[in-house]
């Protein structure tokens, strides 16, 4: 079977079987979503009850269309597959055109029923004579920003202009639900979540981890690969893969099952459950894959690792406008073991001391500053400037919570001035919470639309900068001697 | 059908690799006993060898400390009545002398094979509580001698080797070790489980020894 | 000094000494936020320059003012204080009639400088003299839902209609700045957190962590309590307090400090820090503190604890409509080593069979249910149902990731029905996560407006869960046999 | 001025107490301790009795499994030999004769002072790894018999206790030291720390017995 996978993310044309034209159906918002990102080539509609559907003109079947079709996306009731399969031999016969099919209907080979492994082999084999991928089924379909294709029913709310936001981050999620979820809460961001390429690939009957992984690895608009799994038949050729790639690119995973129970309930059939997830486990830090504990994690490392460069080292400094906060993302830090509160120079601490209102703490303990409630907004974005210019800094951790004498918009603008105009935020990884819900929403937005990711809490800060700096130290250990 | 190596083969199957293992030779008589005994120098360990036993001290078939000649032959009889009292059919190959090594630090390295990942290495914390604190690191094979650093960077056992208790511990012979046993599976394909405990680890410079080891084929 | 709380929470009109017309300022905001949550009584600006600020007329100076005063704010440099304790001395000569003072500016004992000790033994012995209590100095003030009082001069955007949301929880916080953090994180949940009394401490020159759990203890309207807390000098006493009242009412605490570096941070200046914590912690346990880690644990515990009964005991049920989420949930239960996955009975798990699609697991693992992707609303309250009609179960997460095809407006609406005006969510507890960022926000608001509490993550819901019943088996311990 | 009790003086205090520690006399000549041992029966423990001397083993001053009264001679010598060789000037109040009690599983019970919180009791995992797995639990005092069930419960020895390796042990005993413990102290506020360790607990019904305890004032 040949690599098609070119195909399902910039696809010449793409059918939509099960189109429909109400808006409470999942055919309706495939059609939507392709229209909305902008998609630039055709886009054609099968059903066989409709004219037009969104403007676009319908088709009763695949086998009736004229134009190349390089992408089948199925969202039929899984009864019809036979039927639709069978149709696909006629035009295949006649154009050998299509490349992938996205199918994303329910009711196939995860049934465990005899009939629905049935419609599965009857796709699967279809789709092999002719040398088709497939995706899924049983997945929320696949997102492209950069080729601008969405064929997922997933309703974000966003507006269209936000739409097709291109990134670095190419994520596979085992789980359709924790799929569209992640879109959702990515969506609702300060600014919306922006990726390269996004798949749900469900039942992974033909097209699984391995060859996307393989995919992103040679992909070079891919900086960084997100993962969300529950199992995989070959977990050590999986690992294997992943070791490869993570010499290159880092590679995040989101692995549950990781209690007995959680196993059970993953409905993984491998024998030795029990063990499984523990050697799963020391895969994962054998190889220098990024394993994360929770979806908060997840989003923030993926966009750590795609905004920011790699930390030097393990030194990242704490800056605080705010004592509470401080101590509080301080017990966070000590938690992570790696990082390491920096000791930076006499030079510094005096040019923060002069520079600061006369409370404010300057280095008690080393590597921890807090400008106090009494900072403006010169205090913030300077002491900001003289502990990123420091040598002894790899990363800054920079909380505020934004007093009400703090002109945010200003702050937000002063720190774009700095981070985006100056470079600094190129110079050195950092993590900026501002800690104060809708008040600082348009603040954080602004900061956001510029590149600059800001974080929802200090443990969401911590969580990220510790993942950065172990991907920079397994990198190291590769360099460095055996 | 998997089957487990006697403790005398698999010895030797692991000092073939360097791997520094207490000596020990297989007595079928008194006599052979007490020629070993002087051999290895008293005193010595004196335990059963059957593949019938697998809980030696359990069955009252291991004793330490065996100081003189006549103590040796009296445990002699004793362990061969006890195998049999434990297991009355049990295949008694014969009993293995074994020199008596200092105590160390008890460590422990195994083996096992994962159905999806084969072969995986672990080392810890040895003795009674392995089971409690699991205080252990799992990598996959083969290892690099980077790998087996930081398998034991991830464990508490860690700082007492590098000697929070005033002792600081041979390291690198440890790390050795491990890169032997990789280096044994990685040979040995048929071999399906290892389980070396207590391996003691002396102070730095001083290398380590494993006392009793397990072997599953 | 007698114990004047009362009309700290309920005052007989208050005046602000530093009120200003610039919105920009603290003493502009306070007033503002005295309007907006609609005080009932007469406020007082001073201001010496100005005649009138948002329609109140302004004092020159407090002993101006005719009117019976029992509270007082202080928002001016702090400078100004012995000026203004002198003009105090001069009312309560004639007056008698002051109460409470709560001084929200900063510089004073905290600096630890001479003059802010200074300034601060003025504030505190002019007040000691009149038997007038003292909140703070430096603290952002107090609110009191109840008595509609706001104090603080923190923005959180709130409309004023939302303002003086009614609730059972009192909250302390020894950080101005993570009390105003706290202020508008809640404000921006689907539906604002409603408290009862919410006061930041500052200082503790005079009243401290002591003095308002006894008030709360005795205080009704009180039904569990928050505290942020740092550290405090007499922590034996103040661990007896707390084991006095946890008997009667929660208390949950989330004590930062945890590291050594971070109790550095802290700037306590106890001896034996290192081991502090520990003991904290021990203490905690024995008797019955809830001590929570994150600020997010906190809120959803509080908020848990004020809004649903107390489970019966350990079994919390899993339904799930998504798998993944499913999955990610039952591996942060089981990290909770307390929480137990319920034996329903056979005679519920047939009705749930014949309730739901084929696909749905009922039960593998036993506790666990996934009524999946293709569970309409009458699937998801049905199912809910039965699950809390069962004997064996204690409470119930809830999660639902709504896809395309569920409107999402009916499920608010019917789960209204069945937990509000059919009495189930006071049954048992109930922990409900609709896990799709804005897209479910109208839906979380509809639920929450009828005070069903939602939350955020599966992760959310399970710590709330496992609080709840840590609480209940402390409860359950004090009542068995010693 | 805090100061440690003796070795001998602490069982006492805590003997008054009804918490069950390892019999012992003072020796001060060779005889005596000849005569002791006689009374506890052999084997017996031999170590150092000085204030002065707080590692003993470390020092070379405790010597266990004493068999005869020829050994026992050589040993005391050994031992007053060791004492002034590690501490010339060591003030020695004689040589402490101690029944050989069997070894059981290492519980530590411990107690300190809190500037802030007063006595703090501590129990956990005994042994030489106490401070690497910290396996301990906390409570300030006094504790109940319910607070002393919830400590155990929170140890991961507690999973031994219960039975996981076969044994089951006697968690009443235990509980019972950590209620008299409590009294103790509450009863002698001059009492600054507690250290007994190791305590040798034993199977369900056979009780608990403190081998070493320091206490000091
Ligand atoms: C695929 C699925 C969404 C279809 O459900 P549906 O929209 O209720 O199904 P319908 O019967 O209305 O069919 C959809 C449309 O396809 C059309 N259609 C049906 N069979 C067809 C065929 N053979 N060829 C072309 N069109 C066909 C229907 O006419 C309908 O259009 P209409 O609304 O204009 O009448 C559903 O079967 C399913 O699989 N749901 C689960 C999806 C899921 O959860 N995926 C995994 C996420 S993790
Ligand atoms: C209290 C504080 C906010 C005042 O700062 P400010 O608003 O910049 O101070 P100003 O000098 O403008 O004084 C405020 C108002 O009080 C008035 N004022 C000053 N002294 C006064 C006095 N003795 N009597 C009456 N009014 C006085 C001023 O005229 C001014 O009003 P105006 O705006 O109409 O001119 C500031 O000193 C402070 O403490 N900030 C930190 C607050 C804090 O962080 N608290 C703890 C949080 S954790
Ligand atoms: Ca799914
Ligand atoms: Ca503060």
């Amino acid at each position: 079977m040949g690599n098609n996978l070119d195909a399902l993310f910039n696809p010449e044309n793409i059918a939509v079987v099960g189109a429909s034209s109400n808006p409470l159906k999942a055919g309706y918002i495939i059609l939507d979503n392709l229209l909305s990102i902008g998609y630039s080539k055709k886009i054609f509609p099968i059903n066989i009850f409709k004219k037009e559907i969104l403007g676009l003109k319908c088709y009763k079947k695949l086998s009736d269309i004229e134009d190349k079709i390089e992408l089948i996306v199925l969202i039929t009731p899984s009864k019809a597959i036979f039927h639709i399969m069978e149709d696909l031999e006629i035009r295949m016969a006649k154009k050998k055109d299509v490349k992938v099919i996205v199918c994303a209907a329910a009711n196939y080979g995860e049934t465990k029923t005899r009939e629905g492994i049935k419609r599965q082999d009857c796709l699967i084999n279809t789709a092999k004579r002719h040398g088709v991928r497939v995706v899924g089924p049983n997945c929320i379909g696949i997102i492209d920003n950069i080729n601008r294709v969405d064929t997922t029913f997933v309703e974000t709310l966003l507006p269209r202009e936000s739409r097709g936001k291109k990134g670095g981050i190419s994520f596979i999620s085992q789980s359709g639900a924790l799929a569209a979820s992640i879109l959702m809460m990515g969506a609702s961001q300060p600014e919306p979540i922006s990726m390269n390429k996004f798949i749900s690939i469900g039942n992974m009957a033909d097209v699984d981890f391995i060859d996307l992984l393989e995919y992103f690895e040679r992909d070079e608009n891919t900086k960084v690969i997100g993962m969300y799994m529950e199992g995989y038949h070959n977990g050590r050729k999986l690992i294997d893969t992943l070791a490869r790639i993570t010499k290159k690119k880092p590679v995040v995973v989101l692995k549950v099952g990781r209690s007995e129970i959680g196993a059970k309930a993953a409905n993984s059939h491998t024998g030795s459950l029990a063990g499984a997830d523990a050697v799963y486990d020391a895969a994962f830090r054998q190889y220098g894959i990024i394993r994360v504990y929770t979806i908060e994690e997840m989003m923030d490392t993926l966009q750590s690792l795609d905004g920011c460069i790699l930390p030097k080292g393990n030194n990242v400094f704490i800056l605080t406008q705010a004592g509470g906060p401080g101590i509080y993302c301080t017990d966070a830090y000590m938690d992570e073991k790696i990082l390491k509160l920096p000791l930076i120079s006499s030079e510094t601490k005096k040019k923060l001391k002069e520079l600061l209102p006369d409370m404010a703490n300057v280095c008690s303990p080393e590597g921890y500053a807090d400008i106090t409630a009494a900072a403006d907004v010169h205090h913030h974005v300077e002491s900001l400037r003289m502990v990123m210019e420091d040598d002894a800094v790899d990363s800054v951790i920079f909380i505020t919570v934004v007093p009400t004498f703090l002109p945010r918009k200003k702050l937000a603008d002063e720190l774009v001035r700095l981070l985006k105009d100056e470079g600094y935020g190129k110079k050195k990884p950092l993590y900026i919470c501002i800690m104060a819900g809708n008040y600082v929403w348009e603040c954080r937005e602004i900061l956001e639309k510029n590149g600059i990711r800001t974080y929802d809490t200090p443990l969401h800060c911590v969580k990220a900068a510790a993942n950065m700096v172990k991907y920079k130290g397994f990198l190291n250990s590769m360099g460095g001697v055996e | 059908m998997s089957r487990f190596l006697n403790e005398l083969d698999g010895k030797n199957l692991l000092s073939q690799y360097d791997i520094p293992m207490a000596k020990g030779f297989l007595s079928k008589t008194v006599d052979e006993a007490k020629e070993i005994a002087k051999k290895l120098k008293f005193p010595v360990v004196m335990k059963i060898l059957s593949s019938d036993i697998l809980h030696k001290t359990e069955a009252g078939c291991v004793f330490t400390n065996v100081k003189t000649e006549d103590e040796l032959v009296e445990i002699f009889d004793k362990i061969l009545y006890n195998a049999k009292f434990y297991k009355t059919d049990a295949k008694i190959d014969g009993i293995l002398i074994q020199e008596m090594v200092p105590v160390g630090l008890e460590v422990i390295i195994g083996m096992k094979k994962d159905p999806q990942f084969g072969p995986v290495i672990m080392v810890g914390s040895g003795g009674v509580y392995v089971e409690v604190f699991k205080d252990i690191s799992l990598r996959l094979l083969p290892i690099t001698k980077l790998d087996a650093n930081k398998m034991l960077a991830e464990t508490k056992l860690f700082e007492i080797i590098k000697g929070v208790r005033g002792t600081v511990y041979d390291k690198e012979a440890l790390i050795n070790i491990l890169l032997k046993v990789s280096k044994l599976i990685i040979e040995n394909s048929t071999i399906e489980e290892i389980d070396i405990n207590p391996i003691f680890l002396y102070e730095e410079g001083k290398g380590a020894k494993g006392v009793d080891a397990l072997i599953k084929l």
